[in-house]
């Protein structure tokens, strides 16, 4: 099977952040984004989902290495030091490479 | 024993099981479902009063609440700072959360008094309203100074815009436009399964301030004394204000509630974007884990003499 | 004002906080609680009133409702096609939607009669269901032609085994089956919370329609025509049909309202296995941002005040 | 047809929309409203009537119900590896459900007592609570011997406090503190809505339970004789032991269906946990596919006869 | 750690094809799949699952090289050209290699 | 962009095991986790997440390739017999290797 290269660009966040995401992400490049609801731990504590103030979101998006870079650049600026956050990086490939 | 209403059992039942770490959990959508019908049903009953008052008439005791409201956070503030050693914005977020006021809290307090027969200025919904958003406002102010930098459009649209006071204010305005008789229909859902809902809702508040004990110890004990001895103050400013407004007993004791509450959600998702570098688990450990069940537990029979009280014998 | 139902208040809310892009929303596990309540509550009426009626007496409306849930796609489709250029899929899916009915728009219509006491036929929620299919054959047909490749079978599945039909379809059973007596225990939720429930629905279905909007601009203003015109034109067909059959004032109305509204549940999920090729953004927009809004807000008083008309005035 | 309760026919209905695999069903959340509304209407109901007996008078009754729990899993083993050949542990599972109770056959029993106005003990959701959970340490023990091995702090955790028992019990509690003058409040949710809340549950159950079908051929047909008889075997049991106690007729007959019912919440989550080389394909397949319809359908009428019979022709 | 080397294929498409993607998975030779429900946006707009009718899943099979590839020519000859789908393939390691 | 390598570990299992499974991977040394709902067929049959027992969790951990290995022996040796349980391993990178 033919694919293209592509980066998939995966972050764990709370969910107050979604709206300001999505804008944040189709600004720096993105064209699409898939968003599900998520709990979990880390750093800042167990984030049970119980209500909206301790919601998780998964945001994924596919795009190439220039606008992932860009996202990360993004991110680790404006949300790493106040927000419960992960972000990470993999490789995957797509069978459409002018949509993403 | 009549201070054991049964939603303030339900609440006590959802604190133990809490403890206990039982599996017990209301699903987030339910937790939605009850808010929606708590917060529509506060909003329609208010309304449905509003409409009776002339307009204009309420405009003094609506200003004197929103001073109040904007007073408690700055009252709030030093304190936090001077003994609590807190951060700048620390701090700020906390004062932001005790000068607005806790819908759960005030929801308690009126079936308090439904339950005794205890007469209510019916309007106090909009009171309400009214304390939710000021205090947010001081809060950001505190924290950074009114900087030219603050993007206050996009705070009004996060702070006004939030679920909580959207869903006051539709019902506060469905209930003024419609008035009692058209809105007999959906009082099935709004107002005589209210005290149903108002127990699952403590069921799950319960929970929820039990998962808030954990951080307690962490966050030190200066945020247990800060979550009941800032609202005993509150109680004390509210229900003044309340007596001086020519209020009765009841609506008396429903202001010092107002004040002596804090936010557990308008506030928290409003600071989370205007002051993301005020640490959460404070704000929420002090709000939920300490003075919402302090309130529903100890405090509401308190506010109520203290009413009685400041009507002082003759009433 | 009697125009301004709450439940009508409830929808402009929510199509206000809507285009206000508030952060309200239900979740939707429980609008999904919400349109189970309506449509099981619909039936069970309808059913409970089918039991009173001798068998057979009714086949007459049922086949005359049919040939007009067959006739409106029919009259749809052309125009779609001419005035509006779209393509032959989009026209066919876009007709489907308006052949067949929505329940949200018949239950504000129904609240509305009893609001102000006017009778209506109450084995209405029968005629609902029967036009809630064939105009999604109509539909299918209208784009494929008769093929032999149209695999009927599975797509009877999706159409008849859809959710909406199916609790349509169970309540009117049960309601028959059980009659008035032995539904009396389940009455406080299926019946008295009905308004209730009707008034959260329309307040989704308001952030919903708002959510439409951005989409009329780009799908051109033809739909916003059509969503419009089209739905009078039905309301004539409907109101005529249900004055030749000797339908009373109200079930005139009602017939009127169905042949006047679209489908945004069962057609839409119908179409999207179905007919792949069309464009849901398109039948979408039109019915749930034009027709829906204009229906609740517009046009029943509409289609009542041609239900009076029809019936000539010595009524 | 005084046998076909709405409720039932909302099961009916589940099962039958569920075998023509249509796309209807209630979102977890739902699902998950429903039952706690259930499980604490039913504590809240014993509760109230457990404050007016005296303390301790119950204790013969509750020992005797408790026995029975300890007794018929130890009942059950035997058939289930000499006839059904089932390896150790995935009889000591089955037996666990079968000593256990299903509260969803308890609550449909209740309503058939009811609807035809039977009386019966109002404490008997104590011998629900009561039930739940020595099947469970018997099938545990059943399937491993009493080990050391066993982390027995960590199973009673798990079963004490599953999600249904913390309800039941927390329902039962505040119930009993309150009193009923104090939940009148509440009433309008627990006992009003229940009827219509339980043939929602019934509903989804009955989607369920139509999905186990497909399990039943596979795991042959040993279930589903077991499925029917050992109820039978339980009703007599359970109808015996509620005549021997001097129980009512309608009590006579819920002790009976108790006896007969299946768990399919509390010990399915427990044995998971405590015994996870137990197949739950099995046990649920039995529980769910085969004894709760067969229960729900055809026992509880005859559970009633026996009580009748039990009873003798003189009551 | 020894591990063998599978395709991880995910989807992100439409929730009411989720019963025809199941079918249509086992039959292409895939001995499993999970599903979650999402939201997101892309060429076909803002899908918000407000509603059934805007809902997206998100389908994960893991699976050899022959039956990914089976899928992706499946799924882009069906279903590409009119649903909101995206689809994209990486290497994931597992432990027990007959189970995929 | 520079980022450094972790091994992502995905596990989906029945949803009774979510407590187990935290405590365990905090107890082998997982910095954080994330969980979301989901559903799913495999060799233990369909689980459809139609109620508790029926449920699927999808749970992924960033971490470093030991503690990986550890939870990948923990899990087989404890859940892979008797629990519906699929796992698998992938490399993604992070900005923060630090935090994982
Ligand atoms: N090591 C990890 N692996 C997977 N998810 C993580 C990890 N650490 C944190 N998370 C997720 O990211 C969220 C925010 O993390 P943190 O900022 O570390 O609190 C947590 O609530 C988890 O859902
Ligand atoms: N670049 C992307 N990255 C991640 N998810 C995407 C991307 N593009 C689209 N999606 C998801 O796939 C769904 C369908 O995409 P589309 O067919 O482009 O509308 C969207 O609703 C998103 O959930
Ligand atoms: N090949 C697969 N690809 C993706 N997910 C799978 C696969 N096999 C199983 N699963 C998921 O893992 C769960 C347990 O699998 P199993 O133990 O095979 O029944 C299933 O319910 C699915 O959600
Ligand atoms: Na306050
Ligand atoms: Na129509
Ligand atoms: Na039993």
């Amino acid at each position: 099977m033919r694919t293209d290269d592509r980066k998939l660009v995966t972050i764990v966040t709370e969910a107050a952040l979604e709206r300001h995401l999505a804008d944040d992400l189709k600004r720096l490049g993105a064209h699409g984004y898939t968003v599900s609801d998520a709990r979990g731990e880390g750093s800042r504590g167990v984030r049970a989902a119980r209500w909206d103030a301790s919601s998780n979101i998964r945001v994924e998006v596919i795009c190439d290495d220039a606008t992932a870079e860009k996202i990360a650049a993004h991110l680790r600026a404006h949300y790493y030091d106040h927000y419960a956050m992960v972000m990470y990086f993999s490789d995957v490939g797509v069978l459409r490479p002018e949509k993403f | 024993m009549p201070d054991l209403d049964p939603i303030v059992l339900f609440f006590i039942f959802g604190l133990v099981a809490g403890l206990m770490r039982s599996e017990l959990r209301l699903p987030t959508a339910v937790y939605e479902l009850l808010s929606v019908v708590l917060l529509l049903a506060i909003g329609l009953k208010g309304g449905v009063e509003l409409a009776k008052q002339s307009p204009g008439s309420l405009l003094p005791q609506m200003i004197a609440v929103i001073l109040m409201g904007l007073a408690l956070p700055l009252a709030a503030y030093p304190a936090l700072r001077a003994l609590g050693r807190l951060t700048r914005v620390d701090a700020a977020a906390i004062a932001a959360h005790y000068g607005s006021v806790s819908v759960g809290t005030y929801a308690v307090a009126v079936a308090w008094l439904v339950s005794r027969e205890i007469a209510f200025e019916a309007y106090m919904p909009l009171m309400l309203v009214l304390l939710e958003m000021p205090a947010i406002l001081v809060g950001i102010m505190l924290a950074r100074g009114i900087s030219a930098e603050t993007n206050w459009r996009l705070l009004a649209r996060e702070v006004f815009l939030g679920k909580s006071i959207v869903l006051l204010l539709g019902g506060l305005l469905i209930g003024w436009a419609a008035g009692p008789v058209a809105l007999e229909p959906v009082s099935a859902l709004f107002f005589d399964l209210f005290p149903g809902v108002l127990a699952l809702f403590l069921l799950e508040m319960g929970l929820v301030a039990a998962g808030q004990f954990g951080s307690l110890r962490r966050h030190g004990f200066f945020l247990v004394g800060f979550g009941i001895l800032f609202p005993l103050f509150g109680a004390a400013v509210g229900g003044t204000l309340g007596w001086l407004l020519g209020l009765s007993i009841g609506g008396t004791m429903l202001l010092a509630t107002l004040a002596a509450s804090a936010s557990y959600i308008a506030v928290p998702a409003a600071m989370r974007i205007a002051l993301p570098a005020a640490n959460p688990a404070l704000s929420l450990t002090a709000s939920l884990g300490v003075t919402f069940p302090f309130n529903i537990l100890v405090g509401i029979p308190i506010y109520q003499r203290l009413a009685e009280f400041l009507h002082g014998p003759g009433v």
